[in-house]
C-alpha cells in the first residue's frame, strides 16, 4: 500500500534521513522503532507531506505522491497523529473531531467514537487544550478513525497515557486493523509494539538498519535491544 | 501527621468553569520520600502539580510546606520556598543553549538575576557546576546547543536538569521519563535514585516499572479525589486500582 | 430625561461604529490571529470609496454599501496573499508592524491623491427626515445605522459561532500544517475571512461617511479607541468585542454629556475603563483565560 | 543671502548677499490645510516673482530670485527645524505663511533669533502681534480679532442675541471664543452658553453639543462654530441633519476659506455670515488676479493665497526700494508704509506692533439658487474699513 | 488571577538577538574597531550634517534603544514608548522653563519622571503580553496624549511649551553645533546603560522572560517584576531621549506624545534590527535623516516612503540592516576560518 523509495531529508544542512526505503502492505500494522533523534517521526512528516526539505519518493497504492500537498494526501487517506497530539485551543473536542472531512470508506461516526473514548464525551464542550495530556492523546487518534483514515501515521501514541489506555489503544488499534485499516506506528514502547504489530523497521541515524517480523522478535530481542543503546 | 509531613494539602479544590479537575484532595508529602501520583488521564495529576506549585490558585483548601501556608502563593515564590518542577510539556527557553538554561535556574536564588549594571560575565560562576548536572543527565556533549535543536528525550533531559539546579528540598516531577527511550529511562531513574538523598520528590509517572522501582508511596487519583494510598506493592494489587487504572493484562507485568 | 434618551441613543450610534470596527478586528484576530492596525485606513477607504463613487461615477449611497465593501474586500484578499501570508508563521507582531507601515501607506497613497480637505458627502435622500420618538427626535440615519449594526453584528456572531466554516477557519488559523494534514485547504479559508473582516471595516466606512468628515486620517486615531475596546471586550470574543463596542459608545456619550466639566476625564474615560478592566479582569470582560503553561 | 549664521550686515548701499533673493514658504502641504494654503501658496508666490521681474525689468536690485519650500505639517517642531534650515542651509531672506498658531509662534521666535524677516499670513493668532511680537515679524492677512468683530457684530444685529458657542479646545479656539464673546456683548448680545469642543476631534462627533444647544434655557438663537477645517465641515453637517435650523438656531462661522466652502457645498452654508479677509470675485482687479490664478493652479485662490501673493510683492518691492536685503534696512523701509495692492485695500504696515491692516469684508453665503459659477459662493454684504477691521496695537507687545 | 498565556505556542518569536550574539562573539579587535568607528562618527556628525539633525539623531538613538531593550530583549513590544519620550520633554521643559537649571538636571528630572510614569503603566501593561501588551501600552499612550491635551494649563495644549532655555553655567549653546557636543555625553552614558543592562544577569533573565515566561517563573523568578523593572528602566532611557529632545528644540509640542510617534520609534528599530541594540542607532540616524531629506525634497507623502520602507523590511529583512549585516560578517568569518 505504502512504498518509500530512498527517502532523504534535511534540516537545513543537517542530514537526518538518508535514502530511507521500506514498504507497507495494505492491512498490516508496521512500526518504526529507534532511539531519539532517530528520525522517525520526520518519516511520518515527510510521508504527510509537511517536510519542506525532503528527496525521494513515497508511493500510495502505486501511486506517486510525493509531489501532492498534503491535503490532498490526507483525502486520499492518510491519517497523521502528531507527536505533540494536534489539539486545536481554539475549538472544542467535538469541533476538534468533525473537523477534519470524511476521507475513507468506513469513517467512525461520532457516537462510536464517543463510546470508545468516554473520557471525551466528557469533555465535549471544553477547549481541546484544557484537556489533560493523556485525553489530548486520545482526542487524537479519535480524530483520524473519524475521518476514516486507511493508514494511520501514527507517532508515538501511547506516550502518557496510562497503563489501562495504552491496553486501549493497543486494542483500537488491532480491532482498526480488522477493519482493513493499515498503520505506520512509531513507537518507543517495545512492549506495545509486539503487542500490535507484523513487522517492525529499525531506525538509527535516518538509516533503515534492520527490518524483521514480529514472530521474530523474541528470538532477536538482544540484537533488538542493542540497537536501542540497552 | 500533617504535622509530619513537608508538603501538605487540605481538602484541595480546583474547577474550571463548571469542571471540577481537583475534588478535595488531601495529601501528605512525608520528608525524603518518594512520592508517586498515578492515575488515568485526566484524573488531575498535573492540575494537582500546578495547585502545589502556585501555578494554579486554589478554588478551595490549603496547602503547607513545611508547617507554613503557601497556599495562593505566585509559582515564583513557591520555587524561592523550595519547590521545583518540571513540566509534563515540555517547556524551554527555545535559544538559550542547555548550559545557559542550567546556569539561569543556578543563579535563581542569589539574586544576582536583578543586577542590571553588572556584567553577565559574573554568571560564569555557575558554569563548572552547570556542566556537572549536564553531565549527570547525560546532555555534557550537548551543552552548547540551543534547545530547541534538541531531540524530544533530550529536551526532557533538560527540564530534569533545571529542576535539579534550583537544589530543591521538594522535586516535582511531572512524567519525567514520558517520550524517553529505553536507555533513558533507565539513566533517568537512576538519577532519581541518586538525587533523592536528602530531598522529597513527588512524581507523575505512567511506567509502572519506573514507579515500582522509585516511589516508597504511591497516590492513586481518579476523577480528581484520592482512590487509594500506600506503598507500591499494595497498591498494585489493589483490586479498584486494577479496574479504574492498571488493567487487568498489566498486573503481570 | 429627553436629554438623557438622547444622549444614550447617540452613545449607541457611535458605539454602533465601536462595535462593526471592532468585529471585524475580532474576526480577523479570531481567525488568523492578525492585530490589523490598518483596520480604521480600510475605514477610511470605505468613507472615501463611496465619496468617490458618488463624485466621479454617480454611483449612490446604496449602491456603495455593496461595492465598497465587496472591493475592499478583494483588496484585502490580495494583500492577504502578497504580504499577511508570509507573516503567518512568525509572531504576531510582525503582521502587526506590517498593517501599521501599511496604514502610514494607505494614508498617503489618498491624501496625495485627493488631499486632506474633508469631502462632503450627502445623506441618501431616504434617510435624511427625523423620526419622532415623542419625547424627542432623531435623524433617521442614525437610527437606521444602529438598527443596521445590530442585525449585522448578530448574523457574524452567528456564522462564526454556529457553523463549519467558522471551526475550520479557526482551526487553520490555529494550526495550518496539522489542519492541512487532516485534509484542509487551508489557502482556501483564511484569505476570504481576512477579506471578510476588512470588507467590515469598509462597510463602518461606508456608513459613517454621511455622517462623518470624510478625510484621509479620519481612521487614525480612532482604531486606538477600537484598540481600547477590543482590550475591554476581550480580544478573541467575538460577542465581547461587539458589547464593549456599544458599551464604550454609551460611556462616552454620558461622559460627554455629563463630565463636560472635567474634559480630561471625559476625554480619556475608554482609558480609564480599560485600566480598570485590566486591573479587574487582564483578559478581557468575555475573554477567555488559556491554559497554564 | 550668506551661508551660515553670517551676522547682520550694516549700511544702506550695502548689495545683496549672494546677489540674489531668496524666498521660502513654510506651510502645511499635506494636512488639514494644504488646500487653502500649501502648494498653491507657492505658486501665488511664484506669480509675484513674476510680476516683480516683469515690472522691474533691467532696474530690479536682482533677477535671480528663487522660492524655496517645505512642509511643516502644522507641527511646531517641524516647522522649528524648518525656518532654522530655511534661514541657515538654504539662503532664504523671507519666510511667508505658516498657517497653525502653534507653529507660526515657534517659526516668530526663529526670525527673531536669526534677525531674518517672516511674515506670517496663514495663521490667526493675535500674539504675533501681541506678547510674542518681533521686529522680524509682520503678520499679514487677518487675525481672530478680525474674525470675531466683524462677524460677532452684525450677526447679533441680524441674526439673534443668545449665542451659544462652540470652539476647539486649543489655543486659536480659546482665542477665538474670547474675542467673539467680546464682540457680541459689545454688540449687546449675551453668550448663554459655550462649549470647548475635544481638538482633535476623533469621532468627528459633535452631536452631544448640538443636542445640548437645542435643549438650552433660553434658548440660543445663533450656533457660533470656531472649528476650521475638517473639524469646521463635521459641525455644519451635523448641525444640518439635526435641523438646528430649522428649531431656529441660526449658524455663525468664525473662519471660512472658500475651499471649505466648496467642499461643503453652498447649499450647506446657505445664508451664513461670516468675516473674509478678501475675496476673488469682489471687484475686477481681484477677478483678473484669480483669473490668472486659476490658469496656473485650477482653482479659484482663498484669501491666503492672495495675501502670500501680496506679501511677496512687498518685499521684494522694499528690497528693491532699500537696495539691499539686509534685514534691519528693509525693516526700516516697511515700518509705517502705506500700501495698496490687489490683497491690500488702504493697506498700512504699523509700526508698532508689525500688524498690516486693511479693509476687511463681510461676506453671506449665497442660497444654492444664487450660484451661476462654480466657486463664486458668497455675496460681499459690507466693507469693513481697515482701521475698524483690526484691534488698536497691543500694549502687550514690545519689540 | 493565573498566568495568561498570550501567543500561540505554534508562532515564532521576534527576530532572535541573533546580530548581538554576533557582535559579541566577533573577535575582540573587531568588536574595538566598531566601537571606535562608532565613536568617530558620532563625534563627526556636526561636521557632516546640519548640527540640528545631529541632535535629533543622538535623541532618536536614545529613544529607539529603549523600545529595543524591550522588544529585542524582553520580548515586549510597545508602541506607546510616545508616552515616556513625551512625558520627559514636558517635564524637562517644565523644569528648565520655571526653575532655570542647568538642562542636565532637568533633563535628569524629566527621565525620572518618565520611570515614574512608566511604573503604573507597565504595572498594568506586563500583565499581557505579544499583541496584547502592544495594544494596551499603546492605548495609555493616548490617555497621556489626551491629558496632556487637555491639561492646557501645564502644557499649553496645542500652542506647546515655548522657549526651553538650554542654560548650562552660562555657556552659550545656542548653536546647535556646541549643544550637540554637549549633549554627547549625555547621550553615550544612556547607551553605555542600555548595553550594560542587556549584558548583565538581569538581561540574561530577561532574555529567559521573553522565550519562556512559565519556565522562568517555576525558576523562581517573578516574571511580573522583571518585566516591570524593565519597563521602567526603558522608561527612563526613553526619558533620557526625550528631554534632551525638548532641550535641543527649545520647544515641546504635543507630537511628542502622538502615536505616530511610538510607532515611529518602532519602525525605527525594526528597520535597525531587533535585538541589535546598536541598529536602533543605525535605524535612528537613517531615519531622522531620510525624513529631513523628504520634506526638503517638496515629495508630500513621507508616510509612503516610512511606511513602504517598513513594509518592506518587515516582509524580507526582518533582521534589520544591522542583523542582516552582522549574520553576513559573521557567516563571511567562519568562511575563512574554515
Ligand atoms: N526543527 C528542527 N531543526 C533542526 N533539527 C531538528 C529539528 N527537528 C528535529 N531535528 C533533528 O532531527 C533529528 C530527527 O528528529 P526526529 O524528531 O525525527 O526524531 P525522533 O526519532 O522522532 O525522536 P524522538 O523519539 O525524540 O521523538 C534529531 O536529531 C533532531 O535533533
Ligand atoms: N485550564 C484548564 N481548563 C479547563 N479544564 C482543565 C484545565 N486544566 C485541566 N483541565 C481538566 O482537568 C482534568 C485534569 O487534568 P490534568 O491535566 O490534571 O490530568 P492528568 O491527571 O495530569 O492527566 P494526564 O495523565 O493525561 O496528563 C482534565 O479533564 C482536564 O481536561
Ligand atoms: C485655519 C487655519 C488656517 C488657522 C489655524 N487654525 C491657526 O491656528 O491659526
Ligand atoms: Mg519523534
Ligand atoms: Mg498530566
Amino acid at each position: 500500500m505504502l512504498r518509500i523509495d530512498t527517502l532523504s531529508a534535511f534540516y537545513g544542512e543537517a542530514q537526518v534521513l538518508r535514502e530511507v526505503s521500506l514498504e507497507v502492505a495494505a492491512g498490516e500494522v508496521v512500526t518504526l522503532v529507534g532511539r531519539n533523534g532517530a528520525g522517525k517521526s520526520t518519516l511520518l512528516r515527510c510521508v504527510m507531506g509537511l517536510h519542506p526539505g525532503q528527496r525521494g519518493t513515497v508511493e500510495l497504492d502505486g501511486r506517486d505522491i510525493s509531489r501532492l500537498p498534503a491535503y490532498k494526501r490526507a483525502r486520499l487517506g492518510l491519517g497523521w497523529v502528531p507527536d505533540d497530539r494536534g489539539a486545536y485551543a481554539t475549538l472544542s473536542v467535538t469541533e476538534n473531531l468533525t473537523l477534519p472531512p470524511r476521507v475513507g470508506p468506513d469513517p467512525w461516526p461520532l457516537e462510536r467514537v464517543y463510546e470508545a473514548f468516554p473520557a471525551l464525551y466528557s469533555r465535549r464542550d471544553s477547549a481541546a487544550t484544557m484537556l489533560s495530556g493523556g485525553e489530548q492523546q486520545m482526542l487524537a487518534l479519535a480524530r483520524v478513525l473519524r475521518m476514516g483514515a486507511r493508514l494511520l501515521l501514527c507517532d508515538e501514541p501511547t506516550e502518557g497515557l496510562s497503563p489501562l489506555l495504552v491496553q486501549q489503544v493497543g486494542d483500537l488499534l488491532r480491532e482498526a486493523k480488522k477493519h482493513g485499516v493499515t498503520v505506520l506506528l512509531v513507537e518507543q514502547n517495545l512492549h506495545f509494539a509486539t503487542g500490535v504489530a507484523d513487522r517492525h523497521y529499525l531506525l538509527a541515524e535516518g538509516r533503515v538498519v534492520e527490518a524483521m517480523a514480529n514472530s521474530e522478535v523474541r528470538s532477536r530481542e538482544r540484537e533488538l535491544l542493542a540497537y536501542l543503546g540497552i | 501527621m500533617a504535622g509530619q509531613a513537608l508538603l501538605s494539602a487540605r481538602g484541595l479544590t480546583r474547577d474550571f468553569r463548571g469542571f471540577r479537575a481537583v475534588d478535595h484532595v488531601d495529601l501528605d508529602i512525608a520528608p525524603e520520600s518518594v512520592h508517586a501520583l498515578v492515575g488515568p488521564n485526566g484524573a488531575g495529576k498535573t492540575t494537582l502539580f500546578n495547585l502545589l506549585t502556585g501555578f494554579l490558585p486554589p478554588t478551595e483548601g490549603r496547602i503547607e510546606l513545611d508547617g507554613r501556608d503557601v497556599t495562593g502563593l505566585p509559582p515564583e515564590q513557591v520555587a524561592r520556598l523550595g519547590v521545583a518542577r518540571s513540566f509534563q510539556i515540555t517547556s524551554l527557553f527555545p535559544q538559550l543553549s542547555a548550559r545557559e538554561h542550567v546556569e539561569l535556574a543556578l543563579q535563581s536564588p542569589s539574586g544576582l538575576g536583578w543586577r542590571f549594571w553588572r556584567s553577565a560575565k559574573l554568571m560564569g560562576r555557575y558554569r563548572e557546576r552547570a556542566d556537572e548536572l549536564l553531565d549527570m543527565v547525560g546532555l555534557g556533549a550537548l551543552a552548547e546547543a540551543p534547545a530547541e535543536a534538541l531531540a524530544y528525550g533530550r529536551k526532557r533531559a533538560l527540564e530534569l536538569a533545571i529542576a535539579l539546579a534550583l537544589d530543591p528540598k521538594v522535586l516535582l516531577l511531572d512524567e519525567p521519563t514520558a517520550g524517553m527511550g529505553l536507555e533513558d529511562v533507565d539513566r533517568t531513574v537512576e538519577l532519581i535514585a541518586r538525587v533523592r538523598a536528602g530531598r522529597t520528590v513527588v512524581m507523575v509517572e505512567h511506567n509502572m516499572s519506573v514507579v515500582g522501582r522509585l516511589a516508597d508511596t504511591v497516590t492513586v487519583l481518579q476523577a480528581g479525589t484520592v482512590l487509594v494510598e500506600g506503598p507500591y506493592e499494595q497498591v498494585r494489587a489493589d483490586e479498584r486500582v486494577i479496574t479504574a487504572y492498571l488493567g487487568a493484562a498489566d498486573a503481570a507485568h | 430625561m429627553s436629554g438623557f434618551a438622547q444622549n444614550t441613543f447617540n452613545g449607541l450610534v457611535s458605539g454602533a461604529f465601536y462595535a462593526l470596527l471592532a468585529l471585524g478586528l475580532a474576526v480577523i484576530f479570531g481567525m488568523l490571529r492578525v492585530v490589523n492596525f490598518a483596520h480604521g485606513a480600510f475605514y477610511m477607504l470605505g468613507a472615501f470609496g463611496a465619496y468617490v463613487l458618488l463624485n466621479e461615477a454617480g454611483v449612490p449611497f446604496w449602491a456603495a454599501l455593496v461595492i465598497m465593501p465587496l472591493g475592499l474586500g478583494l483588496l484585502g484578499m490580495v494583500l492577504e496573499r502578497l504580504a499577511i501570508h508570509r507573516l503567518t508563521r512568525l509572531d504576531p507582531l510582525y503582521n502587526f508592524l506590517l498593517t501599521f507601515g501599511l496604514t502610514l501607506i494607505l494614508q498617503d497613497l489618498v491624501k496625495t491623491r485627493y488631499g486632506m480637505q474633508s469631502s462632503p458627502y450627502a445623506t441618501p435622500d431616504a434617510l435624511s427626515g427625523s423620526i419622532d420618538f415623542g419625547l424627542f427626535d432623531f435623524p433617521t440615519y442614525r437610527v437606521f445605522i444602529l438598527g443596521f449594526a445590530v442585525l449585522l453584528c448578530v448574523a457574524v456572531w452567528w456564522v462564526l459561532t454556529r457553523t463549519r466554516i467558522g471551526m475550520v477557519v479557526r482551526a487553520a488559523t490555529e494550526r495550518p500544517e496539522l489542519t492541512r494534514a487532516l485534509g484542509i485547504d487551508v489557502g482556501r479559508w483564511v484569505t476570504p475571512v481576512f477579506g471578510f473582516g476588512i470588507a467590515l471595516a469598509g462597510l463602518a466606512g461606508v456608513l459613517a461617511a454621511p455622517m462623518r468628515a470624510v478625510n484621509p486620517l479620519m481612521g487614525a486615531d480612532l482604531i486606538i479607541v477600537v484598540f481600547a475596546v477590543v482590550v475591554i471586550g476581550g480580544l478573541g470574543s467575538i460577542f465581547g468585542s461587539v458589547a464593549a463596542g456599544f458599551g464604550i459608545g454609551l460611556v462616552q456619550a454620558w461622559g460627554e454629556a455629563y463630565l463636560s466639566d472635567f474634559p480630561i476625564v471625559s476625554q480619556t474615560i475608554v482609558f480609564i475603563v480599560m485600566a480598570v478592566v485590566l486591573l479587574w479582569r487582564p483578559a478581557g470582560l468575555f475573554g477567555r483565560e488559556e491554559a497554564p503553561a | 543671502a550668506g551661508c551660515g549664521g553670517g551676522g547682520p550686515q550694516s549700511g544702506g548701499d550695502q548689495k545683496l548677499t549672494g546677489d540674489k533673493i531668496v524666498l521660502g514658504v513654510l506651510n502645511d502641504q499635506s494636512g488639514a490645510y494644504s488646500e487653502l494654503s500649501g502648494k498653491n501658496s507657492v505658486k501665488a508666490v511664484e506669480m509675484a516673482i513674476a510680476d516683480f521681474k516683469a515690472k522691474h525689468g533691467d532696474k530690479a536690485v536682482t533677477t535671480d530670485i528663487t522660492v524655496e519650500t517645505a512642509d511643516h505639517q502644522n507641527k511646531p517642531d517641524v516647522a522649528n527645524a524648518k525656518a532654522q534650515e530655511m534661514y541657515d542651509r538654504k539662503g532664504v531672506d523671507l519666510i511667508l505663511d505658516v498657517p497653525t498658531s502653534s507653529a507660526a509662534l515657534k517659526v516668530a521666535d526663529v526670525a527673531k533669533e536669526k534677525k531674518k524677516l517672516y511674515f506670517n499670513i496663514g495663521a490667526a493668532t493675535t500674539d504675533l502681534t501681541g506678547k510674542s511680537c518681533n521686529k522680524y515679524t509682520f503678520h499679514y492677512a487677518y487675525d481672530t480679532y478680525m474674525l470675531a468683530n466683524g462677524t460677532g457684530k452684525t450677526t447679533t444685529e441680524q441674526v439673534g442675541k443668545n449665542w451659544y458657542i462652540l470652539y476647539p479646545n486649543y489655543a486659536f479656539g480659546q482665542d477665538m471664543e474670547k474675542n467673539f464673546s467680546a464682540a457680541i456683548e459689545k454688540a449687546g448680545g449675551k453668550v448663554v452658553g459655550k462649549d470647548g469642543a475635544p481638538f482633535p476631534n476623533t469621532t468627528g462627533d459633535y452631536s452631544s453639543f448640538l443636542l445640548k444647544a437645542s435643549g438650552m434655557n433660553p434658548k440660543p438663537q445663533v450656533l457660533g462654530t470656531m472649528q476650521a477645517g475638517a473639524e469646521l465641515v463635521n459641525v455644519v453637517k451635523q448641525y444640518n441633519e439635526f435641523k438646528l435650523r430649522e428649531k431656529g438656531i441660526g449658524l455663525a462661522v468664525g473662519l471660512m476659506f472658500i475651499s471649505d466652502i466648496h467642499s461643503l457645498t453652498p447649499a450647506a452654508l446657505a445664508g451664513t455670515t461670516y468675516t473674509d479677509a478678501w475675496y476673488w470675485n469682489f471687484d475686477q482687479q481681484n477677478r483678473e488676479f484669480a483669473d490668472r490664478f486659476q490658469k496656473e493652479t485650477g482653482t479659484r485662490p482663498s484669501f491666503a493665497h492672495a495675501a502670500n501673493y501680496s506679501a511677496a510683492m512687498q518685499y521684494l518691492e522694499a528690497v528693491q526700494a532699500a537696495g539691499t536685503d539686509d534685514a534691519d534696512t528693509v525693516v526700516k523701509g516697511l515700518e509705517g508704509k502705506e500700501v495698496s495692492d490687489v490683497f491690500l485695500r488702504n493697506g498700512k504696515i504699523r509700526a508698532e506692533d508689525h500688524r498690516v491692516i486693511h479693509d476687511a469684508y463681510l461676506a453671506q453665503v449665497k442660497p444654492q439658487a444664487d450660484v451661476t459659477e462654480p466657486w463664486d459662493y458668497v455675496k460681499v454684504l459690507k466693507t469693513i474699513p481697515a482701521a475698524e477691521a483690526f484691534r488698536a496695537p497691543s500694549a502687550d507687545c514690545k519689540m | 488571577m493565573t498566568s495568561t498565556v498570550d501567543t500561540p505556542a505554534e508562532a515564532g518569536r521576534p527576530a532572535p538577538p541573533s546580530g548581538l550574539l554576533a557582535v559579541a562573539r566577533a573577535p575582540g579587535w573587531v568588536r574595538y574597531a566598531l566601537l571606535a568607528a562608532g565613536l568617530a562618527a558620532a563625534l563627526w556628525l556636526p561636521f557632516g550634517l546640519y548640527p540640528a539633525v545631529a541632535v535629533d539623531i543622538l535623541c532618536w538613538a536614545l529613544f529607539a534603544v529603549s523600545v529595543d531593550l524591550l522588544l529585542g530583549f524582553t520580548g515586549l513590544m510597545s508602541f506607546g514608548h510616545a508616552a515616556f519620550w513625551g512625558t520627559s520633554a514636558y517635564l524637562t521643559g517644565l523644569v528648565a522653563i520655571h526653575a532655570g537649571l542647568p538642562f542636565p538636571v532637568a533633563v535628569l528630572a524629566g527621565a525620572l519622571g518618565a520611570a515614574a510614569l512608566a511604573l503604573p503603566i507597565g504595572y498594568l501593561a506586563v500583565k499581557r503580553t505579544g499583541i496584547y501588551f502592544a495594544m494596551v501600552t499603546l492605548a495609555f499612550a493616548q490617555m497621556v496624549y489626551y491629558v496632556a491635551n487637555e491639561w492646557r494649563s501645564v502644557t499649553k495644549g496645542e500652542n506647546g511649551l515655548q522657549g526651553v532655555p538650554r542654560s548650562l553655567f552660562g555657556l552659550d549653546l545656542t548653536d546647535d553645533f556646541y549643544f550637540y557636543y554637549a549633549i554627547l555625553p549625555i547621550v553615550l552614558l544612556g547607551l553605555a546603560a542600555a548595553w550594560r543592562i542587556t549584558h548583565s544577569p538581569f538581561g540574561r533573565v530577561l532574555v529567559g522572560i521573553r522565550d519562556n515566561p512559565a519556565r522562568a517563573r517555576a525558576l523562581g523568578y517573578p516574571v511580573h517584576r522583571y518585566k516591570l523593572t524593565a519597563f521602567v528602566l526603558s522608561g527612563f532611557i526613553a526619558g533620557l531621549g526625550g528631554g534632551l529632545f525638548a532641550v535641543g528644540h527649545r520647544f515641546v509640542s504635543l507630537d511628542v506624545l502622538h502615536w505616530t510617534t511610538s510607532g515611529k520609534a518602532v519602525i525605527v528599530v525594526v528597520l535597525g534590527g531587533i535585538g541589535t541594540l546598536w541598529g536602533g542607532v543605525l535605524g535612528a540616524a537613517l531615519v531622522v535623516r531620510l525624513e529631513d531629506w523628504l520634506s526638503f525634497s517638496g515629495f508630500e507623502a513621507i508616510g509612503l516612503v516610512t511606511g513602504g520602507i517598513f513594509v518592506l523590511v518587515v516582509l524580507l529583512f526582518r533582521r534589520g540592516l544591522w542583523g542582516t549585516v552582522s549574520a553576513l560578517a559573521l557567516r563571511w568569518m567562519a568562511a575563512r576560518r574554515r
